[in-house]
């Protein structure tokens, strides 16, 4: 809190305002807040550097302008001194900066070693999180639970993620919690991060991974350690019976219209899809379509009714027999009663 | 056209021996890549050794680096120290080295 | 081949006395030591990596290697001694030198050539498996009669694996290097039937030390190949 | 032996188009390098206007998605490529030779083959845009986006051959330049005299040489990749994709000092001219110029922080980046010293050089910000990464061309540009640099993520985005400005005479325009800024090449290379060759064969058509 409040003392407002001022802190993806350790040591780095750059500039460019101006050329000012250089000087402004720039490596190297692996004795789980054009999914290895998009952590516990992509190169940040790590088809990378307080914290993908790279978003949602735990037993239940008269029809829709190709659901033995996320528990998620809608009824219904308009070039609209095939095209009703049993997988 | 510095150049007969050399050398590596498996660590070594040797001994005299400009040597060996350099990086980078 | 390119008056007085066309051989092959630097270290970074077969040990041949090998060192003996003779101006031993040359030269890209075929129609023998594990439509009839092996393509083309990507990507583009240098020696062959050889001649043989420099080049990369793709990774594998 | 080859008859001393397009002299490069890197420059503009237009909103549908991605990656292509190395490459041909006292490059035919290559080059990269598909995955390109089976449109393979065959024009033009600077100095032009814009152009032109051909193989690994179906970047086939980006970034990190350094080597030629005084400490700043090229070769990786190299790797290159700080701080230094205790005359080209110290300045911290592996894991593919690369590319290079070019138009066309409309230029220049790229850092730290065609509202990225906008269009208007200044300066502009800024190296010694041979004697250099010395020095007899001599001498009795068509010819094979790689490979042979028709012609070809006098 200290350094948020340096950041709106008057005193510097208008350094603050020509470097960092400009920023809300309370912006949902601002890193000027962390609530994170490994955020937090990112941002005591990037304070550090900025106070160091700001002094910096002040006075090279003070320099620069006082010379400009004190040494403009007047009327009829003859040709002034030839001055070459002069050694010492020379040496000095060689010698201060890389003295400055080894006292910045040393708190560099260290941080750079905490932030890729939690401290040894911390309590720590492990989720491996896959990135596909342009989705999440997201597995609990301990627990077995598989959801997407939405990453449930109890709070105050490191979480250790391990991170391989299903297509191209994505990378994964949540800026509030910590730096990103790119998510590369082929290998296992592997990141930390914490979350101090509960709460919602926004994520997204931020490497360029195709059309809909914008729309690539997740979402992790810290609770009490409790709260976790009741979370963990209800995604591990199979998905609930469809109770009305347009869930059923939904359900059976889901079916025949192909959905199971690509979307699993859990106690629904026909829907064993991997394609596309795992739809057994999607009405508790808050969100849908990778975090960018939220998870109402009306976004549902417009969702399946087109993907596209959400999504540029996704797969499901280029794949999906329901959009591709005129015998699986889907009407009002289906939308209807397919977005009453999606809303019902609770 | 001749230019002051025209560096002396060795007789064919200098470049009769090098080719040998660089014969017989073959004929080693050739003969050492069938020696019993035992021998595959120094292996290794040797043909690097020997490699290295070859290229050196084609580049000093059919090259004439030997008795040319140095700053030909300047030139080459500057783009081969920052190839080689960057082949090391990159293996080490991908752990792959040897 | 080719005619100065700098102003005449300047021809005879660079700063450093140096030719420029040399210096800017020079230069080049500086340039292409990166290339074929970052074409071994791709070779290199990828050995071992392949998933499937066939892996070096498979396919490549030392014996026929060395032997390619050996001709392509010959060759560069032969390009000292057509520069030796065109700088003492005997154009006669020249054009005999130079033609040695180019006929190494095409040998050892008919070599390569042979070897490319041999690797992509390689066949390798096998061991049956139990007849239990065989899949339904066993392509090899030879197991069927109780025999212990069979033999089976087991071939390598670039788009067979990593290695085969690898491989003829980094040989192919030596020997594209070679196929250029052959047309330049020819060229130069040619040229010297033209006022008797006088054009080369007359800059003390600059025009055939500039692909002599060339052609040593392309032997050198050989060298490194040859060591490092042939012997150094035969034995590794 | 005028006739070529017994079918193309040689020009000689043409006049019109046909002396442009057979022009072997380096002073219509230059020009013609300039001319079409300007018109890429707009291009790129133009690009960055839409990009603009369309996040100036949240949600907005200016251009959809795919668009997007097409704009971004061109945007950066064409400025970088098309754009910022011409226009250096430009300066090269103008200054270089007038600079070193030489009345040529080395080769002169081989420097009209660079700029046709060049040209060809570029019209593939731009294809895309008539045929309704340009790269499309950033211009950094990483695979497997690239492969075939993620993008099966053509763009990636204009993208490929594009590049390749511009490497072909970069490594040829620099070789050219290194030649020229160590062979073809004026008497007494030791290497510790030269002028530091050279000395930028050589250590540029070791930086092109050696790291293009990292590139291409690159990109001939992509392009057997996707047209021969190979596997250097298919994961199934136990490919590593990184390996992709270490080949691009060993070539792209050295290639942002190819940028960067040529706009270095401007501003030590116009601060000394314009506060009349010597460059403060010449050997260090000569000596921090190499020392960047040279540490450029060892910090790649941090272009890849992100990638999951491990602590060590990241730690390792975290430390060589911040240290390369330290020379690119001595030249900052070392400028405000020259202008310490000078006489400075704030004319529009000094301007435009102060406005790069105090850019760069910005953009060089903010730099060393993204040097601490740690933090930059946050700063990596935001709009704070965007923001410092505009401050070095546009606040760095563009500065620095612009003041290159208010610095050297006199001498290239005799006329001044309009100081009035440039101090215009410049502060609307500096304002809506200013405006569109510094609130970037905010949109950076507030979690905007770059290349994403459209964002939602509730971010906080509104307000700035909209700022960066406006800030974007001032500076396409001042760019406006300038065009106008240039063409009406062009007809109109004052009379400029030989040595308008009281200038201190060789080229403003000699007539503006320059003749075709640049010095009617070859001047004799007795000291750094010899022309100078010469006006205000020390009373060393320096032949005097001004004045009477090119009255008098009409340059007969100096023989320049003859116009020659064959440049052009040879690399118009090559451009063939390359469409033929996208489209057909008959069509590749022809143009290989047109290629090689051309270079056995020219190797006939004399450099001097012998009767030409």
């Amino acid at each position: 809190m200290m350094k948020r409040s340096l950041f709106k003392s008057p005193a510097i407002a208008i350094l603050g305002l020509l470097l960092a001022g400009g920023c809300n802190p309370d912006n949902p993806q601002s890193i000027l807040v962390a609530s994170g350790p490994v955020a937090q040591r990112q941002l005591d780095l990037f304070n550090l550097l900025l106070w160091a750059v700001t002094i910096i500039f002040v006075l090279v460019c003070g320099w620069l302008v006082y010379t400009v101006i004190r040494y403009r050329r007047k009327p009829g000012q003859g040709i002034p001194e030839q001055v070459h250089g002069n050694t010492k000087l020379e040496i000095t402004w060689t010698v201060i900066p890389a003295l400055l720039l080894a006292a910045v490596a040393v708190p560099t190297v260290a941080a750079q070693f905490y932030i890729t692996e939690p401290p040894a004795g911390s309590d720590q789980m492990r989720i491996e999180v896959t990135g596909h054009q342009w989705w999440w999914s997201v597995v609990y290895p301990d627990s077995g639970v598989v959801t997407a998009n939405e990453i449930r952590v109890p709070v105050g516990k490191a979480v250790v993620v391990d991170l391989t992509a299903e297509d191209v190169i994505h990378s994964f940040w949540i800026p509030k919690l910590a730096g990103k790590i790119d998510v590369v088809p082929g290998k296992t990378t592997s990141m930390w991060f914490q979350a101090d307080e509960p709460g919602e914290y926004l994520g997204q993908c931020a490497e360029f991974c195709g059309e809909s790279h914008a729309w690539m978003k997740f979402r992790v949602i810290a609770q009490s350690p409790e709260e976790y735990e009741a979370w963990t037993q209800a995604q591990l239940a199979d998905a609930p019976q469809p109770a009305t008269e347009a869930e059923t029809t939904g359900a059976q829709l889901f079916i025949t219209k192909a959905c199971i190709a690509c979307h699993k659901i859990e106690g629904v033995p026909a829907a064993a899809g991997v394609i596309g996320p795992n739809l057994t528990h999607v009405a508790s998620r808050t969100a849908i379509a990778a975090g960018v809608l939220d998870n109402t009824e009306e976004n549902v219904r417009a969702w399946i009714k087109d993907p596209s308009e959400f999504k540029p070039g996704n797969i499901m609209n280029r794949d999906g027999l329901a959009y591709t095939n005129p015998q699986f095209a889907l009407n009002e009703d289906d939308l209807n009663n397919l977005t009453a049993y999606i809303l019902s997988l609770k | 056209m001749e230019h002051g510095r025209h560096p002396a150049h060795p007789t064919p007969m200098t470049y009769l021996k090098v080719a040998a050399i660089l014969a017989i050398v073959t004929f080693i590596e050739w003969a050492i890549f069938f020696a019993p498996e035992s021998m595959d660590s120094i292996k290794l070594t040797v043909f690097s050794v020997l490699s290295v040797m070859k290229f050196a001994l084609v580049v000093m005299f059919y090259m004439h680096l030997k008795f040319d400009e140095r700053l030909f040597s300047m030139f080459f060996v500057g783009g081969l120290t920052l190839a080689s350099g960057v082949i090391i990086a990159l293996l080490v980078l991908f752990q792959a080295l040897l | 081949m080719e005619h100065t390119e700098a102003a005449p008056h300047a021809e005879h007085a660079t700063t450093t006395g140096i030719d420029h066309r040399k210096m800017l051989i020079w230069a080049f092959l500086g340039s292409e030591c990166m290339f074929f630097g970052s074409l071994i270290a791709t070779y290199l970074v990828y050995y071992g990596q392949s998933i499937s077969g066939p892996g070096p040990a498979d396919v490549l041949d030392i014996n026929t290697t060395t032997v390619s090998t050996f001709v392509l060192l010959m060759s560069s003996l032969m390009m000292v001694l057509s520069y030796s003779a065109i700088s003492k101006g005997d154009v006669k031993r020249f054009r005999v030198w130079i033609l040695c040359t180019a006929i190494l030269g095409s040998t050892f890209l008919g070599f390569q050539f042979f070897e490319f075929t041999e690797f992509a129609h390689h066949h390798q023998e096998f061991e049956c498996p139990p007849a239990l594990d065989r899949p339904a439509q066993y392509p090899d009839t030879a197991c069927m009669d109780g025999a212990t092996h069979y033999e089976a393509n087991y071939g390598l083309t670039p788009r067979t694996n990593l290695f085969g990507s690898t491989f003829f990507t980094l040989t192919g583009f030596h020997g594209a290097h070679v196929t250029v240098g052959v047309i330049w020696l020819l060229s130069l062959f040619g040229y010297s039937f033209r006022r008797r050889g006088e054009d080369l001649i007359r800059d003390g043989g600059l025009n055939v030390d500039l692909a002599a420099l060339y052609w040593h080049f392309v032997d050198i990369v050989w060298i490194v190949i040859f060591t490092v793709v042939y012997l150094i990774g035969v034995t590794v594998a | 032996m005028a006739t070529i080859a017994g079918v193309f008859s040689r020009p000689t001393r043409p006049t019109g188009i046909w002396a442009w397009i057979s022009t072997v002299d380096h002073k219509k490069i230059g020009a013609l390098y300039g001319v079409t890197a300007f018109v890429f420059f707009l291009v790129g503009g133009l690009e960055a206007l839409i990009m603009r237009l369309q996040l100036a909103r949240a949600e907005h549908g200016i251009v959809s998605a795919e668009v997007f991605s097409q704009l971004f990656t061109m945007h950066a292509l064409t400025m970088i490529f098309l754009a910022i190395m011409p226009l250096s490459a430009a300066f090269f041909n103008l200054v270089v030779p007038l600079m070193i006292g030489a009345r040529d490059v080395a080769f002169p035919r081989l420097n009209a083959f660079s700029y046709w290559v060049f040209l060809l080059g570029a019209f593939i990269l731009q294809t895309g845009w008539i045929v309704g598909s340009s790269p499309n995955t950033g211009w950094f390109a990483y695979a497997p986006l690239t492969a075939e089976s993620f993008n099966p449109s053509k763009g990636m393979d204009f993208y490929v051959v594009g590049l390749g065959v511009l490497g072909v024009s970069s490594v040829a033009a620099a070789l050219n330049f290194i030649i020229t600077i160590i062979n073809m100095r004026a008497p007494g032009m030791t290497l510790m005299r030269l002028p530091v814009f050279i000395w930028m152009t050589l250590v540029t032109s070791f930086l092109l040489v050696t790291a293009m051909p990292v590139i291409t193989v690159g990109l001939i690994e992509l392009y057997m990749d996707r047209t021969f179906g190979m596997n250097f970047f298919n994961v199934d086939a136990g490919a590593d994709v990184i390996l992709w980006q270490h080949l691009f970034w060993v070539f792209g990190h050295p290639e942002v000092y190819i940028l960067i350094l040529p706009a270095m080597g401007i501003i030590s030629e116009v601060l000394p001219t314009f506060s009349r005084k010597p460059l403060y400490g010449y050997p260090v700043v000569v000596l921090s110029g190499i020392t960047i090229g040279f540490m450029g070769w060892a910090v790649w990786s941090h272009h890849m922080f992100t990638v999951g190299l491990g602590p060590i790797a990241n730690s390792v290159f975290a430390i060589t980046t911040m240290f390369i700080a330290v020379p690119t701080g001595i030249k900052i230094f070392n400028w405000i010293g020259t202008l310490w205790g000078g006489s400075v005359d704030l004319k529009t080209a000094p301007l435009f050089a102060i406005g790069f110290i105090f850019l760069f300045i910005v953009g060089g911290l903010s730099g060393v910000m993204h040097a601490i592996s740690p933090s930059d894991a946050q700063q990596q593919d935001t709009y704070f990464i965007v923001a410092h690369i505009h401050y070095v590319l546009f606040g760095g290079s563009i500065m620095a061309v612009f003041a290159g070019i208010y610095y050297w138009f006199p001498k290239a066309t005799g006329r001044l540009l309009s100081e009035r409309v440039g101090k215009w230029h410049f502060w609307l220049t500096m304002l809506g640099m200013n405006l569109a790229f510094y609130p970037m850092h905010f949109l950076g730290l507030d979690g905007m993520v770059r290349r994403n065609y459209t964002y939602p509202e509730g971010m906080g990225w509104d307000f700035w985005n909209m700022v960066s906008t406006i800030g974007a269009f001032i500076l396409g208007f001042a760019t406006l400005i300038f065009v106008h200044n240039f063409f009406r300066s062009l007809r109109k502009g004052e009379i400029s005479g030989d040595d308008p800024w009281d200038g201190r190296t060789l080229e403003w010694s000699i007539p503006s325009p320059p003749p075709e041979y640049n010095f009617a004697v070859i001047p004799t250099v007795h000291g750094r800024d010899a022309f100078w010395e010469q006006k205000h020095g020390s009373g060393h007899g320096v032949h005097a090449p001004a004045g009477g001599a090119y009255d008098h001498d009409e340059g007969h009795g100096i023989h320049m290379p003859s116009p020659s068509i064959l440049p052009l010819i040879t690399s118009l094979g090559l451009g063939i060759a390359g469409y033929g790689l996208v489209y057909s490979f008959p069509v590749a042979i022809l143009g290989a064969a047109i290629t090689m028709f051309g270079t056995y012609a020219w190797s006939m070809e004399p450099a001097t058509a012998p009767d030409e006098h």
